[in-house]
């Protein structure tokens, strides 16, 4: 198989970290998750619960200087570039030593250093964004890409369409990827869109697309570099559609029973932990033993980092009136 | 209202709930849209169950697209239709701004045609919902010449002021306060009634002070008046409920009897309906104030996330208190 | 040829009452054109000049009871549909006797009763607007059906995204079409999009979608008559992409410099009176005197319609503080 | 400013061109986005040649989309560019509205994310545009915290006031009145200078009324102040020039001088600028008043096509005449 080929290419050092982010990924939102059913948590709680392979795949396959506009179900991508779960649940937990200090709460964070711009909640407000950062890169001609995603819901607004029609003309080096669960909140595929792949929105702007499973993070790994070779080539932007489910109602508070459960369980047998360790262990990389050393690593983590983030203060309140305007120092000017 | 055999309580949230079903029961060219209204019931379950009764060309769910199902009801309400839109969260509802402002408030000045619909936006914050889940787009709107606003505070105003809303030929933002939903219960009369548009409501009378206000903020500003009693300042409540047209009449009428004034509000403070109202008292009510205009709102920034800062940057009972002293004194 | 034998299907009082619509445009936009050297048009001048066919085309396809959003190049849209050359000049003028009593200026007309939904300037606007008026139709089970366009730049806004996709999702009766004029403003097609045809943009709501040779009217309205009767029988939207060239500058103060010459002379030969009478004499159904006597009427009306502007009044300055709300009477409720 | 060897006089559409022209020489990081501003230098031809000089990756024409673009620039702006885009007419900036008010003016406060961009804006009437080629929308953008808004009457300001924005590290929308673009003229001064922003300007000193406006009812509210200083009423005009964040200093300077205050804008009077300076006077200048705050300001309709209708629409030197006239006899 062809696939089974190409993840060979994949270095074994690779992989193996890509396993330990889901894994961390993982533990990481399952402790969020029950943070909130203890009440510990305010607010909404989104996670990525059976959908890792996607973030942690492509963030893995980008370089340090480039830049991604994240999904809100893309946990693993801000690990990757190195936020912390110490400083994650500080964020969930409204406290000071969060990436936005109290100021907004869970997936809202972004990062300029570290190459990560902030989620904004209205959905697609982030693609022509990341395509301007895009323009950024071809105007100063650096070899640098965007990577920027939404869910199937999210492409049907406006700003979708804006983004890749403009990143198209101008053949910016911008990856757009389209998240595919199934379902935006409740409402299933057929009533978002007509076409039964997204991928096929992207014929309008004349756009090279590929269809990926995106519970396998090999296949998410690779596809993502192919399509940022492309684009970082300078022969403009790609566009891929990562098929996977929703495992969990759209945030906490949901019982998604709008959902059947035949398609729960068929989709819980393509868990991507478990397809990384099939793959894993087929390549000779790992086992058992090693997989739980791996899991448990990442809990441990975890539990420092909730540590840490319990012992963070809180902010106080006047530093609500901080920060609504930037100071000149701030950037070079 | 004539007193009436009354019903079991129900919550803001069922006010809304029930002016829908009614509305959707009389009139058939009533008819919902939405992200998620359908089988899932909305995003906070005001139409739990209309999908079975009412069936999905009257309850239909929408792409994740607001200004194309926005533009979508202003053109089904121009063939006659009467389109009640949900915003998920008012939020959202800059998505569709330009739907909204340019040509659902514009088309009937420019060439005559109604739009009549209504745009539902669960709005306010103290909810914890941070940046993007919490604002109070009103006074955008407030300045969009061609455009109806409403505000309740009650479940009594919410049901009157939806089925007015429903009822009426012109574009109307229905501004829902998700943080009174679950939080406040009354009992409505049995038979049929409307809040009219265009009317606010003196929630408690007085005679030092004229507190204005609307939405969630009445209840804060209720909270404060019974405190500033105790002290001896008789403040009355002004609900606007209505945020455009205004009820000058009434606001003039209470300013005019007790000479001093206080703005409250939970959008930002700047530009502001808090500020308008300060200019109308003080371009036409200038000769009756005994004191400056106060305004008590919310910083200028966004609504921020974490407890301390949220409740930092909302309203509290404490400044109105000193706000009220401070007039009181003058 | 498919398409000479398809226009024998054309009843010949219908192709002449198009020739006849052709040389009315012409012939009013040539008289707003004229005004508007002169300076008695104060405001923009948007004309149609060379792309007639279009709007006379898909407008005498359509029904009475349906609906259109036209383009603010479809000035025989509106004639065929009963706004008179007096109204339309009164219109500019900015008389009280204009569809818009002065309220607005130049193609932002409509009227309900005519089934003709008013000009938004901002482009696209109108096409989530007439999607609505698709889903009241299909709501109430009539047998009506809505038309609705924009020009090749209009296609790049997020509303012709989110209404052709919501149109597609719910198999609404609505026929979209592009006006492919091949600038926009001065912006020619490949900085306005990837794709070399508009209608690629269709497939990504899976709607079926047609190139048409603008410039041909029996071609534009044998096109429109099928998507309008394939949308009619509750099969879903459907798409045209009408190729044309603009002619003229973008508004009469404009004088396209940065159009091609050679373009231009290459589409004189195209234009679409031209055509039509080319048809007209290959089936026998008119002649250079007939045609000659049609234009000669229609030059006329307009010179009536010019008469009847010209006394109108204007409106007085109060008027301006009519109408910003519609009262009860005015819909039933 | 210092006194400089001048040039010949420019209009306030050259200086616009400028002050772009400088800035693009000066830093390469500036950049330009709008629709024709390429090829054709822009509906108003304010980049005539920009192409030429600047090439097409730094003059960018763009596809049809005001939220794709203002949002690109964004993005770039994010990464370290400074894009200055241009709304072919200020109408349409109701496209880009979601991302101007949730995206950049709130990045730097939920993320720390500063946003340097400028979007021109060419607002205003007295063209004969109609409903959508006329609007002010400043309103609007007042009451959305995290943007700073400019608003030149003069082609200094104009050409110093874009220099500062492009510099400031914010997102700025800069508003240029399209009735001034090429009937106001001045000499500038052959160095460079820049006007900063959150400064106002006094643009006639006078002791009996302030006259607070911005944009080009600056040049009405001179007209009138010299027809009333015949009678003896000398009016102070404030030209507010940055309109977020206001110079109260310099408002209340004003005003506390002359004990009377009269708003005067072109935007719709209900929610305008003028009611939050209206308000912020009768809160915190009170006791400094000497009479009612009066605005003038067009009614709350958009902008109508016909001339006799824009003329009624508009504010006349009548207007502030007989408001300035009531107030002097105060
Ligand atoms: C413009 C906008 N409208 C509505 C919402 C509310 N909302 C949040 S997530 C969501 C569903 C998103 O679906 P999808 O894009 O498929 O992502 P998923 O959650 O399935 O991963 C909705 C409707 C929003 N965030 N933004
Ligand atoms: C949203 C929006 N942005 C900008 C404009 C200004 N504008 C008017 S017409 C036009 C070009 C339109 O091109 P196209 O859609 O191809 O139509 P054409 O004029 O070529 O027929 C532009 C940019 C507008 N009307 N609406
Ligand atoms: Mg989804
Ligand atoms: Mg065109």
């Amino acid at each position: 198989m062809a696939l089974a080929d190409a993840t060979k290419e994949i270095k074994r050092a690779d992989l193996l970290q890509m396993y330990y982010y889901l894994r961390l990924t993982r533990a990481l939102e399952d402790r969020v998750t029950a943070l909130y059913r203890q009440g510990r948590i305010v607010g909404g709680c989104y996670t990525s619960h059976g959908m890792e392979a996607i973030a942690v795949g492509y963030a893995s396959a980008l370089e340090r200087d480039d830049v991604i506009a994240p999904f809100h179900r893309d946990m693993g991508a801000f690990l990757i570039r190195g936020f912390t779960p110490g400083e994650v649940l500080a964020q969930y937990l409204g406290k000071r030593t969060g990436p936005t200090k109290g100021k907004d709460g869970n997936v809202h964070m972004g990062d300029l250093k570290r190459g990560v711009l902030g989620f904004v909640s209205h959905l697609a407000d982030n693609l022509p964004v990341a395509t301007g950062a895009a323009l950024a890169f071809k105007i100063r001609g650096e070899s640098r890409v965007a990577f920027a995603g939404t869910g199937d819901g999210g492409t049907s607004r406006g700003d979708f369409h804006e983004a890749m029609n403009f990143a198209a003309v101008r053949k910016l080096p911008v990856v757009f990827f389209c998240n595919n669960n199934q379902y935006a909140y409740s409402t299933p595929q057929r009533l978002q869109m007509a076409v039964s792949d997204v991928v096929e929105r992207a014929k309008a702007y004349d756009m090279p697309g590929e269809i990926v499973d995106g519970n396998d993070v090999a296949a998410v790994y690779l596809a993502s570099k192919r399509a940022i070779a492309q684009a970082r080539a300078g022969k403009g932007p790609a566009f891929l559609e990562f098929k996977t489910m929703r495992m969990h109602g759209h945030s906490e508070h949901d019982p998604a029973k709008y959902v059947p459960r035949e398609l729960l369980e068929e989709w819980k047998k393509k868990d991507p932990i478990l397809k990384a360790e099939q793959l894993l262990t087929q390549l000779g990389y790992g086992d058992e033993a090693s997989f739980h050393e791996i899991g448990e690593r990442a809990k441990k983590e975890v539990e420092a980092g909730l540590e840490f983030a319990e012992q963070s203060p809180l902010p106080e309140g006047q530093e609500a009136l901080e920060g609504v305007f930037a100071t000149e120092d701030e950037v070079e000017s | 209202m004539t007193t009436a055999t009354t019903q079991s309580e129900v919550t803001y949230l069922e006010a809304i709930s029930q002016a829908l079903d009614e509305e959707m029961t009389r009139d058939e060219r009533v008819f919902l849209m939405g992200e998620d209204i359908g089988a899932y019931g909305g995003a906070f379950k005001i139409t739990e169950g209309f999908l079975q009764k009412y069936g999905e060309w009257r309850v239909l769910d929408t792409p994740l697209a607001e200004s194309g199902f926005v533009g979508a009801a202003i053109g089904a309400a121009m063939m006659g239709l009467r389109p009640v839109v949900e915003m998920q969260f008012a939020d959202f509802i800059s998505c569709a701004f330009d739907q909204i402002t340019e040509v659902a408030a514009k088309n009937h000045y420019r060439w005559g045609a109604a739009v009549p619909m209504v745009i539902r936006a669960p709005f306010g914050g103290g909810v914890h919902g941070g940046p993007f889940h919490s604002e109070c787009p009103e006074g955008w709107f407030f300045h969009s010449p061609g455009l109806k606003l409403v505000a309740p505070s009650t479940p009594y105003d919410a049901k009157g002021l939806l089925k007015a809303a429903i009822r009426d030929p012109n574009p109307v933002i229905y501004f829902e306060h998700k943080f009174l939903y679950r939080r406040i219960k009354a009992t409505l009369p049995q038979e049929e009634y409307v809040v009219p548009i265009g009317k606010a409501d003196i929630k408690r009378a007085g005679n030092d002070i004229s507190l204005i206000t609307y939405g969630a903020m009445v209840h804060l500003a209720l909270e404060a008046a019974q405190l500033l009693a105790k002290e001896g300042i008789d403040v009355e409540v002004v609900d606007l409920r209505t945020l455009v047209p205004l009820d000058k009449e009434t606001i003039y009428g209470s300013v005019c009897k007790t000479s001093k004034a206080i703005m409250l509000h939970e959008d930002n403070k700047t530009g502001g309906i808090g500020a308008e109202i300060a200019a109308q008292l003080a371009e036409e009510c200038f000769d009756c104030l005994d004191g400056p205009i106060l305004r008590i709102a919310p910083p200028d920034t966004p609504v921020p996330f974490s407890t301390p800062l949220e409740e930092f940057f909302l309203p509290k009972a404490s400044d109105i208190i000193s706000a009220a002293r401070k007039l009181a004194a003058y």
